[in-house]
């Protein structure tokens, strides 16, 4: 396989992304895991610019290592009962959902193995910014005012729910 | 652009920005009023709004299928029936939901339970009226995520909050199983329309010999259609979810959202996967997959729910048994007469569903819990609750003159005109028997038992309201089927499948 | 580059994903992987936005949505954990089981 | 001008139901009891008038239909039909529905929940009488469905009661064991003919479109379905546990009219049967079968309804003996007489049980013949009928069905049918000797009963008697008409009349040797006539042969009918239950509130599914 600049960066991305996932999951301090899944979220900003997705990825570390992450360190201060995490005390679900993520993750590799019929590079001058916003105020209008209500309804919802009873 | 714009048929949403309307409105009356003022008449207003855009939705017909924006918007038949039957369910569940206890603790967010009512019924309203998939992803989703702060409102209680965590999970992790499926078949074709998708999948298909990719995408998006109607076995959040969640809030999840996983289920299936599905080996695959997601869904549901002690999980289970019903039309879907079946179904189980729940709801606010004991010895105490309770309770079971008898009638007749699947029509058969067992049990408990209390259960205007329409229905389709039967048949429920050019084509 | 190195990348974050729904005791982190699983989906929108069979934009405006819903999901559901938090003084997810049978 | 709207028969007694369901707090019980009869008694009006407008004047019937609504662009019919069948079930179910009622009166007198009772009689009669008068399959199964539930509710009806309960709910399962076949065979013949309208089907059976091996199967699915519900064998076991309800349910249900309507159903799709050897022979042999086996139990019984109970399980078996060999006119015309006679053996047995204080053991009954003749006198004449005696009207109807035997040249069901009779004969003369003859066992004085119930014997009594001399209704050949009912070609030929009373007076005289005669030889000895010491000496080995015959091989009969009752049957019952219930405990016990056990469940799933379609593939 040729070595360029894009195998490199893929390759230290990619690492950094699932090293941050796993550590996530061998963690045992609740911030840590935090801290390292934030991280993986930031690796993935850098793959996207790699796609050049650059608009995605600017979204990405704002939304997801920026505010997810901040909001999830949060949750995790305010409803912290203790600090490190324990093991789950059901060892056949454990070990079953190891064995199923395993299945699932070997027939995902396999899959993605076979995809050798897709086109393996594409011009992608056209992907700037302005296509983006053409898309989101043309063909995708509809979606896109839906996806304002939605938010409205998250804000509506999570005030709701997270805010103390009992002030007024 | 804005030549473009100014072309596109805005009026065609006038059912949805009156929902809309509604939303705002609420939401201004509830910053604008002084805390002091009562809100519970703002039912009144979501009310006025979904019988308004009933009102414009019927206003519509005679229907002309139009699109809006490459089908992100579209109004077709298929999109019109089932906006009707989200719109009337839902007005009667606002029926229900005005009923509250005196002083209840969550009287503070009245305005926002029926903003986010109305809201839900929104996001299933756009995902009745889209070939898109990015449409239909975000009204799913607008749907769930109001669903998910409405199992979780009454906060104060810990199995409403629990209820609600367990939705979100699994909600999300169906909704990521639906994404990285899609993924695959966007990866294939490169297009979010269904109709592009559909011929893009079978060229590619044909063009390199191998539908894995479309298998394995098709796979992984079934897990989240499966959640949203709560197939087994992908139905084990329901129980505790309806549980959890006051009793509209549960019947507004079997009915509205089932409607519309079902909905996005037929359309994906039938136009995406429809040059697949007719091919011997796909179809026979697909036939199987859905026969026996239907069959484990009425084995699991009737069972299981004949160990509950509590009404909601029974319906619940019921719900999922019913769900399973239905399904076993699907492996025949070449057949066009599964949409008057479907359809009819739909309306039988919705207003057998909501009547039920409605006086679950009734019951549970009097005697302060939803356990079978509360039902006990309901007769003595308020007779024609008991009634209608027995009633709906006959049609879910599918007891001759009810509404429900019917609705499994003309299931089967479609299942059996159109395939030879005789497995899933004993399993119907035997599985229907068992569900006699427990829905008996609630009628003999209402019956027989002994009522703690003599006095009558209280109900207010609005759910007596409600409850006599309901009852109204189930006998009235029960007995004279053919009012609601005739209509569905005269619906061209082929023009929800084909490209707009193609029905001007067929038109003309 | 070969696409299939991206997407067996979504692959292994999306099943690490689901291990930690699966596997965590602390509903935040549950809540987190499952932002991780919409994410992987998201890496498999962008990817074959370049480079799919018809690579065009789609892909990646249906990861922006997506990152919109994903956003909106979390937002509810850590609201939903203070909700529980409040109740129950704690958000250990094997506790969290009134609702059974 | 004959009417035409068939669907008055079911309407008023329907009436009466709900009338009686929604107004049962405010009523008062005279008033519920009179409305029930008035519904009654104009269904029962209007019987008469068809039965002679339709029987006696031979007017032809006509029906209008009434579209229901349409299914895949199918219309489906609300149609009934007055064939000579149908007149003579109409006739039969509002004659004793009727009776039952006013007998009701003074049987459940004093019972708190008597309006519920009645609207349960009034809601049983209008189904039973809409299912008799259906001509679309559907429809029929409708009604079929809801007499079931009828019979599940009264049944149970002293619910307080655990083996009421348990009877019901046994009733309720196998029943619907057999509502399954039939609900499989309407299904199929929709698929193969494309109408549930009978008239459309026969076509169809004549024409050729349903044929063969189809034909095979669906008539042996309806024949499942009439197996279960005419309790022939092997699902009979639920009608004589059905004898926990009250008796006049007894009379009514199981003896003259729902259980009768397997036998009903076969009759009227004959058409079905007739083009298929197998299935007749199947429901001759099974008819037979059940007819003899059931008889061998009844003589071992000692409750008095339950007797009556494995009778009327026999007594249906050899109706459907009579349909398996070709004769739809002897089958009903038995049908009909079984319905008076058995009816009114019911209710006479009801009397006796009331008038001894809810006793049921006929070994602790006795003597009650010199006490009221009110019951004894009934209680023979219902004897002397079932047991085949001329001129009662068994004789008749019997006589018709074993010719019909011989008619069709199958010997060994011949000698079933005769065989059949005997122990007919000899177990209800038993039944009769235990009850009225000799000494009263108890010592408790005898109820007097009432004359709402002296009424109701006397006109059943009366139909016993002298129903067999009106010969039943038959279609005349060039009718249009679903079923066909013609007479049997000449007559019974005199030895088969002679063995067939033979048969039965041999039974009659083998009961009335072991308990009249037997019984009092004990004692006395000494003193008796030379003679009786011969009777004496021979008793000793008809004793023997008594132990023999009856005692010890009946004993390992019904010991292995038991043992199939419990095991076999039971444990089908048992295990659907047990099976049933460790599905739902399996499904609870993974509803462990966890929603990773959830997730974890749902990926499993998926797996399971991705695997079976792609995994082949993935390696390959």
């Amino acid at each position: 396989m040729e070595i360029t600049g894009e195998f490199i960066a893929f390759f230290i991305l990619s690492v950094l992304a699932i090293c941050g996932a796993v550590f996530m999951i061998f963690f045992t301090n609740v911030v840590h895991m935090g801290v390292s899944m934030a991280f993986t979220f930031l690796s993935i900003a850098g793959i996207y610019f790699l796609l050049n997705a650059d608009f995605l990825a600017v979204i990405q570390i704002m939304v997801y290592t920026g505010a997810i992450s901040i909001l999830m360190l949060f949750g995790i201060m305010m409803t912290r009962h203790k600090e490190t995490e324990e093991k789950l005390n059901r060892p056949i679900h454990y070990w079953l959902s190891i064995a199923g993520a395993g299945v699932l993750l070997v027939s995902l590799v396999l899959l993605s193995r076979g995809a050798t019929f897709v086109s393996d590079s594409v011009d992608t001058k056209g992907y700037g910014i302005a296509k983006i916003g053409e898309l989101f105020f043309g063909t995708y209008m509809i979606p896109f005012e839906l996806a304002s209500i939605l938010l409205l309804v998250a804000l509506i919802g999570s005030i709701i729910m997270a805010k103390k009873e009992g002030q007024e | 652009m804005n030549k473009v714009f100014a072309q596109i048929e805005w009026s065609l949403l006038t059912p949805e920005t009156t929902i809309i309307a509604g939303i705002v409105l609420l939401l201004l009356m509830d910053l604008l009023l002084p805390a002091s003022i009562s809100r519970r008449w703002f039912g009144l207003i979501g009310l006025a709004s979904v019988l308004g855009s009933l009102a414009f939705v019927i206003s519509q017909l005679p229907l002309k299928p139009a699109e809006i924006l490459f089908g992100t918007y579209r109004l077709d038949p298929m999109s019109l029936v089932f906006k009707l039957l989200f719109l009337t369910s839902t007005a009667l569940i606002l029926l229900v939901a005005m009923d509250r206890k005196k002083a209840d603790k969550t009287d503070r967010y009245i305005a926002e339970e029926y903003i986010l009512m109305l809201s839900a019924l929104l996001g299933a309203m756009f995902l009745a009226s889209s070939v898109d998939v990015i449409t239909l992803f975000i009204g799913l989703e607008l749907l769930s995520i109001s669903s998910y702060i409405l199992v979780g409102m009454r906060k104060h209680e810990r199995l409403a909050t629990e209820a609600a965590w367990k939705y979100v999970i699994y909600g999300g992790v169906s909704s990521a199983f639906f994404l990285y499926g899609y993924s695959f078949l966007y990866g294939l074709s490169g297009t979010t329309n269904l109709f592009a998708l559909g011929q893009r999948l079978a060229e590619v298909v044909q063009s390199t010999q191998s539908d894995l990719f479309i298998v394995a995408g098709l796979c992984l998006m079934l897990v989240g259609f499966a959640f949203k109607i709560s197939l087994a076995p992908f139905h084990m959040w329901s129980p505790d979810v309806y549980q959890g969640a006051s009793s509209p809030v549960a019947s507004f999840l079997a009915v509205v959202s089932k409607a519309a996983g079902i909905l996005f289920l037929i359309r994906f299936l039938l136009i995406a996967m429809y040059p697949l599905l007719r091919s011997e080996v796909w179809g026979e695959n697909m036939m199987w997959v859905l026969a026996i997601l239907a069959a484990v869904s009425m084995i699991v549901g009737n069972t299981v729910a004949l160990r509950q002690q509590n009404v909601k999980r029974i319906l619940a289970y019921s719900g999922i048994a019913q769900a399973g019903y239905l399904f076993i039309i699907f492996p025949s879907l070449q057949s066009n007469l599964i949409f008057v079946s479907v359809s009819f179904y739909l309306v039988v189980y919705m207003l057998m569903t909501i009547g039920a729940f409605a006086i679950v709801h009734v019951v549970s606010k009097d005697t302060g819990n939803d356990g079978l004991t509360s039902f006990d010895g309901l007769y003595r105490r308020s007779p024609a609750l008991a009634m209608a309770m027995t009633l709906f309770l006959f049609s879910l079971a599918g007891i001759p003159l009810t509404a429900g008898f019917i609705g499994k009638v003309s299931l089967s007749i479609n299942a059996f005109a159109s395939s030879h699947l005789w497995l899933l029509l004993s399993t119907l058969f035997v599985t229907t028997v068992i569900s006699y067992y427990y829905y008996f049990r609630i009628v003999q408990r209402m019956f027989v038992g002994k009522a703690t209390s003599d006095q009558k259960v209280s109900v207010s205007i609005f759910p007596a309201l409600a409850i006599l329409l309901v009852v109204l229905g189930t006998i009235g389709f029960g007995i004279m089927p053919d009012i609601l039967l005739s209509k569905l048949e005269t619906v061209k429920w082929g023009y929800g499948l084909i490209p707009l050019e193609g029905i001007q084509q067929l038109k003309n | 580059m070969l696409i299939a190195s991206y997407l067996a990348l979504a692959a292994i974050l999306f099943v690490i994903g689901l291990i930690g729904v699966l596997t965590k005791r602390n509903a935040v982190i549950v809540l987190f992987s499952l932002e991780l699983m919409l994410n992987a989906a998201n890496i498999n929108f962008v990817t074959f936005s370049k480079m799919g069979l018809v690579p065009n934009l789609n892909g990646q405006v249906f990861a922006l949505f997506n990152v919109v819903v994903a956003a909106a999901e979390a937002a509810v559901g850590l609201a939903i954990l203070f909700a529980i938090y409040r109740n129950r003084e704690t958000i250990d997810a094997e506790k969290l089981n009134l609702l059974k049978g | 001008m004959m009417f035409t709207w068939a669907w008055v028969y079911p309407l008023f007694p329907l009436i009466a139901f709900v009338l009686l369901i929604a107004l049962r707090d405010v009523m008062k019980k005279k008033l519920a009891v009179i409305v029930s009869l008035i519904g009654i008694g104009v269904s029962f009006g209007f019987a008469v008038y068809l039965t002679w407008m339709g029987i006696f004047q031979q007017s032809v019937i006509q029906t209008t239909k009434y579209q229901w609504f349409s299914i895949a662009g199918k219309p489906l019919y609300l149609d009934f039909m007055l064939e000579p069948l149908n007149i003579v079930m109409i006739f039969l179910v509002s004659l004793v529905s009727l009776l039952v009622q006013i007998y009701s009166m003074g049987y459940m007198k004093g019972d708190a929940r008597i309006t519920t009772f009645y609207a349960y009689l009034s809601l049983f009669t209008s189904s039973m009488l809409g299912l008799v008068i259906s001509a679309n399959l559907l429809q029929i199964y409708f009604f079929w469905e809801l007499v079931g539930l009828c019979s599940f509710l009264l049944v149970g009806f002293w619910y307080f009661k655990p083996e009421a309960k348990e009877a019901a709910k046994k009733a309720f399962i196998i029943t619907r064991i057999g509502d399954i076949g039939l609900l499989i065979a309407i299904f199929m013949i929709f698929q193969k003919v494309g109408s549930f309208d009978l008239r459309v089907i026969q076509h169809a059976v004549d024409s050729g479109v349903l044929t063969g091996g189809a034909l095979t199967t669906v008539a042996i699915l309806i024949f499942v379905g009439a197996v279960g519900k005419s309790g022939q064998f092997p699902l009979h076991t639920w009608l004589p546990d059905a004898m926990e309800g009250p008796t006049p349910v007894s009379a009514l249900i199981h003896a003259a009219t729902m259980v009768a309507a397997g036998v009903y159903l076969v009759g009227n799709l004959f058409f079905l049967f007739e083009g298929s050897e197998v299935a007749l022979t199947t429901v001759a042999y099974i008819g037979g079968f059940t007819a003899l086996f059931a008889a061998t139990i009844a003589v071992t019984q000692n409750d008095i309804k339950r007797v009556l109970a494995y009778s009327t399980v026999s007594q249906l078996g050899f109706m459907m003996l009579g349909m398996g060999v070709g004769s739809v006119y002897a089958s009903s015309f038995h049908l009909l007489m079984h319905g008076f006679f058995k009816a009114l053996l019911f209710l006479a047995a009801g009397a006796v049980i009331v008038a001894l204080h809810h006793e049921q053991d006929i070994r602790k009954m006795g003597g009650l013949w010199k006490q009221s003749k009110w019951l004894s006198i009934p209680f023979l004449i219902g004897c002397l009928s079932i047991s085949g005696i001329p001129p009662f009207s068994g004789f008749f109807s019997k006589d018709e069905i074993l010719y019909a035997i011989q008619l069709s040249g199958k010997k060994d069901l011949l000698a079933i049918g005769l065989l059949t009779t005997f122990f007919t004969a000899f177990y209800m003369f038993r039944l009769f000797y235990l009850v009225f003859a000799k000494k009263s066992r108890g010592d408790q004085k005898v109820h007097s009963i009432s004359r709402s119930m002296k009424v109701s014997l006397a006109v059943l009594a009366v139909f016993s008697i002298v129903g067999g001399f009106f010969s039943f209704p038959t279609t005349s050949a060039n009718a249009e008409t679903i079923t066909q009912i013609t007479k049997l070609q000449g007559h019974a030929p005199l030895w088969l009349i002679g063995s067939a009373v033979g048969a039965s007076l041999l039974g009659i005289l083998l009961a009335t040797f072991l308990y009249v005669w037997r019984q009092g030889s004990a004692d006395g000895l000494a003193k008796r006539l030379s003679w009786l010491y011969q009777v004496s000496y021979r008793k000793y080995w008809i004793d023997e042969l008594y132990q023999m015959m009856f005692v010890s091989s009946l004993k390992a009969v019904a010991w292995f009918l038991n043992g199939f009752d419990r095991f076999v049957v039971g444990g089908i019952v048992r295990f659907v239950g047990w099976g049933t219930m460790s599905i739902g405990r399996l499904g609870s016990m993974m509803q462990n509130g966890q929603i990773q056990t959830y997730v974890l469940v749902s990926l499993i799933a998926f797996l399971i599914l991705f695997v079976s379609l792609a995994f082949g593939r993935l390696i390959g």
